[in-house]
């Protein structure tokens, strides 16, 4: 297909997208992207970054309330909320203009604007068209919009207005939608002064997570408080002068009444986007809910057209988008990759995290494991202590005859940083043994891990086994 | 039921025991139980990258030096 | 042996002697632990909890002065010292106090005052005789004495005596010894406000250590403010009214000066501790440095005598002792246990840390290794950036031909908590494709360990490689 443009077309320049392109162009594959919003996609520009840039500054405020039991104490705090967004908005800024650098020096061009396919090797961006051998749609997803709850983007927001700090901060603040976003999103307003309430329509809270990890989980954020409640929904809002009227209903009772915010957050869930994309002109086939399937090539239905990230499928994950991208790009460059990842992971990043990697205790029994779990409380971690963060725990499920790690659910402070080891875990196909005999340096959060795969052998040190 | 990576690593078998460094790559549960076993592990193979032996390489070691003995017994 | 009293008697309730009575006891063994100051030894009482306690405090302090960046102010900051002091010995006795419930609840005796043995089966202890079958010699380590510095505890103090913070604290300090020790203390008196000069005797500074990674630590440490003076060794010291006055000489140039502290810490090493053990009474060799070697199951010359822990050797770490303390158990048990670690984690506790495991790249070639590496600077992690700490690296070394992972050295925030993939790596003979191919959280500091694995071959995305 020597008549080519391209030999690759990346359409999104999201984790996915960029991921994909980069590697593209390092094995030497003649790649362009295109782009019609920012470089960096929803998880750089309003997502995955701009989120844990404010949880940063909310747990650094949280820190400081605590530092009074050492001794340490502020006798006046003031917060200036203009320049906590600058500060936010700063590090998209570089971090975008990083990945902008990095495609150029891949040999990457970038195409701006909205790319729409003409027919299965070309696509139209800004009136030009350009053909490539193969393509791969990377267009993400996009907040899903719950009837009856209009988003302004200034009382009633989405994620992307919910990280533009109001000032004052709003006194009152609804999350609706009881998942991860949802609660980094509560976090952030709770320590920053506003009395947060969650509401869920399901029974549970973040849903994919370990059940006693999520119940662990909600205990502290309550303790924290932030006010929760599932099976809870909200049917309409109206704005009004005192405020944004909600009505909420209990969904088990039916019974309804009306409660007023000052800030409103819907982040009910996300919806893959392929509008303007024209996949039909491909023959790109899209499934009902908006979504372009792909095999574990991530190969769509038409062979030498790709789909990758959050518009391929769940979970919608910007390390997910990562692999697939990877995946894509070393197929079309003629090597055998292919998404075979033993487990995804999965983290809230507040504080304590909620972080998971592997089936759940729910999801191994399920499939029918014979399991054994054990459990290690960051109560009796040395260095939790010394953190001043003792909630949470450490929960290792295994294999009861092999004794290969299934599972990981943590609930703690820099829970995520622990999932590395986890995550290599399943990818190796460790055992527990293979964590209990390996030395962690001490004082660590880490030899949490190393306790809870010993509490699997009833072997832990610093609990009583049962 | 074997991992995707086990599988992956199957495709990619290397030479056996015997590297430059004296070390056996081994993983640590695999290490236990030859000790356990009373096996010495230079006398396994490994089914990793680099021959590195795993649990179910001493298992299967174990299992190849069993029947030796049962052959003996026809029935 | 019917007849003893124990099966086993442990001597020294540190990390390595709780440790080995608590497996011992797991397994059924009737044991007994001999401890002649404190449950938990140097590690809880005066070593890495107390100076993990104390680092975190002066995180804390450090983070509020960077948190104007993201418009977060303080007024006025004052530092309650005795609180700060009493704090931390909270932590410590709420861990002490876990050790012993610890001990209880796996039913072993123990034994308050000094053991010395009478012979290969008996000690003494407060005047009572008691006999095992096994004993296992866990005395650990004390500072190391520098001849003309004389350790008062007040004004020139080893590192028990610099946990207490003295109020006010000290203007000037000197830390001698550019050790793990060394640094983590000037690090806690620079944060607090004192003006921290480290000088270190040998060329460089954090022995064992990969030398870049220590040129990158250092280079931080500089810049927070600590100086830091190689081949700088201290003469005498001498206490006078305007504080304690001690003659520093370059070592190189043989040139001598007098320099002025209000506190001086000395931090040179360690040495085994045996006084009052009449090892020879049990016919346990003594090395000439006073050390009790032992082999992989941890015994001494005499085989139903074992040795754990810093008296059995370098490197002294509390991991390293809690490990052989678990070995010798389990051969005293009849276990097959060994002592085979691939490798020994070392940590420095500062902000950033210092973590690694395996070989430094100079060890690696020392070897005859033909290495590969890979580098991966906080720099350009999205998650170092939301976190303000975006100094240090990731750095992998590989072995050329197999692609095995044979050292990880990191600077940066957290660095501990990485270490667990690494030291899981390194034991399960992992490659760096292995941890190249296994997807990590985004956005987490782990991904750098995958990134610096990518780099190894070329193929990291948020870097231009080279
Ligand atoms: C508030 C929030 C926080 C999050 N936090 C995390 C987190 O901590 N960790 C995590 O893993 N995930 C997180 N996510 C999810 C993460 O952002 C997504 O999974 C990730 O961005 C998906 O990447 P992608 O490449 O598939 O698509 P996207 O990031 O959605 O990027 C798609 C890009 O394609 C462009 N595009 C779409 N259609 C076209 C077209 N026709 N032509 C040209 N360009 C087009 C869009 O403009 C966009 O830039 C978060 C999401 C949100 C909303
Ligand atoms: C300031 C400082 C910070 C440190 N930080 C860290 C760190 O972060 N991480 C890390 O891994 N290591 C750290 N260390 C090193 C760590 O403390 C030691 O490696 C560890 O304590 C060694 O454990 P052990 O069980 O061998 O001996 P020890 O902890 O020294 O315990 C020995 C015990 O034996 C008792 N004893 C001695 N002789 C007798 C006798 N004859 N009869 C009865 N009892 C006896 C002693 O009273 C003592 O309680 C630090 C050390 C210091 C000083």
């Amino acid at each position: 297909m020597a008549n080519m443009d391209f030999d690759v077309i990346v359409i999104g320049a999201g984790p996915g997208g960029y991921h994909a392109a980069i590697r593209a162009g390092q094995l030497g594959l003649k790649t362009a992207i295109v782009e019609r919003e920012k470089v960096g996609g929803v998880c750089l520009n309003v997502g995955c970054i701009p989120t844990k840039a404010m949880l940063h500054a909310a747990e650094v405020m949280m820190e400081t309330k605590h530092a009074g039991e050492f001794g340490l104490n502020f006798a006046e705090t003031t917060l200036d909320i203009a320049k906590l967004n600058g500060w936010k908005d700063g590090i998209v800024n570089r971090l975008t203009g990083g990945v902008s650098g990095l495609l150029k020096a891949n040999k990457v061009t970038v195409l701006s604007g909205q790319a729409s396919f003409v027919d299965e090797h070309t696509v139209e961006v800004d009136g030009q068209r350009h053909t490539a051998s193969h393509f791969i749609i990377a267009t993400g997803s996009e907040p899903a919009k719950l009837p009856g709850v209009e988003v302004d983007q200034e009382v009633i927001v989405d994620s992307t207005g919910a990280l533009v700090m109001p000032d004052p901060v709003p006194a009152r603040m609804l999350c609706i939608g009881g998942g991860v976003i949802g609660f980094e999103f509560a976090q952030v307003y709770n320590n920053l002064g506003s009395e947060v309430k969650i509401i869920e329509f399901m029974p549970n809270v973040i849903p994919g997570a370990d059940a006693d990890a999520v119940a662990e989980f909600t205990k502290i954020m309550k303790k924290q408080g932030i006010s929760i409640e599932t099976q809870t929904k909200a049917n309409r809002a109206e704005r009004k002068a005192d405020g944004v009227h909600v009505e909420i209903e209990d969904v088990k009772s039916g019974e309804k009444r009306t409660e007023v915010f000052d800030r409103v957050l819907v982040a009910i869930g996300r919806r893959p986007r392929t509008d303007g994309l024209n996949a039909d002109k491909a023959g790109v086939a899209v499934t009902d809910r908006g979504f372009i399937p792909a095999d574990k090539q991530q190969r769509t239905n038409v062979p030498h057209i790709f789909s990758i990230g959050d518009v391929a499928g769940n979970p919608m994950l910007a390390h997910k988008a990562m692999k697939e991208g990877l995946v894509a790009a070393e197929v079309i460059a003629g090597k055998p990759s292919e998404q075979d990842a033993v487990a995804i992971p999965g983290v809230v990043y507040t504080n304590p995290e909620l972080a998971w990697v592997g089936l759940t205790e729910a999801e191994a029994v399920d499939k029918g494991y014979k399991i054994k779990k054990g459990v290690f409380p960051m109560a009796a971690s040395g260095r939790a202590m010394t953190l001043q963060q003792t909630g949470g725990f450490i929960k290792m499920i295994v294999e009861e005859d092999t004794d290969l790690v299934l599972g990981v659910h943590i609930v703690g402070p820099r829970a995520s940083d622990l999932l590395g080891e986890a995550g290599l875990a399943l990818e190796m196909a460790a055992t527990a043994s293979d964590i209990a005999l390996t030395i962690h340096a001490h004082p660590t959060l880490g030899e949490g891990v190393l306790e809870a795969a010993e509490a699997v052998h009833k072997q832990a040190i610093h609990i009583v086994n049962r | 039921a074997p991992s995707p990576q086990a599988a992956r690593e199957a495709g990619s078998v290397g030479a056996a025991a015997g590297r430059s460094d004296g070390r056996v790559l081994a993983v640590p549960a695999a290490r236990q139980l030859a000790r356990e076993m009373g096996i010495d592990l230079k006398d396994v193979r490994g089914s990793g990258p680099n021959g590195r032996i795993r649990i179910a390489d001493v298992a299967g070691h174990i299992k190849a030096q069993a029947p030796a003995a049962s052959a003996a017994a026809p029935v």
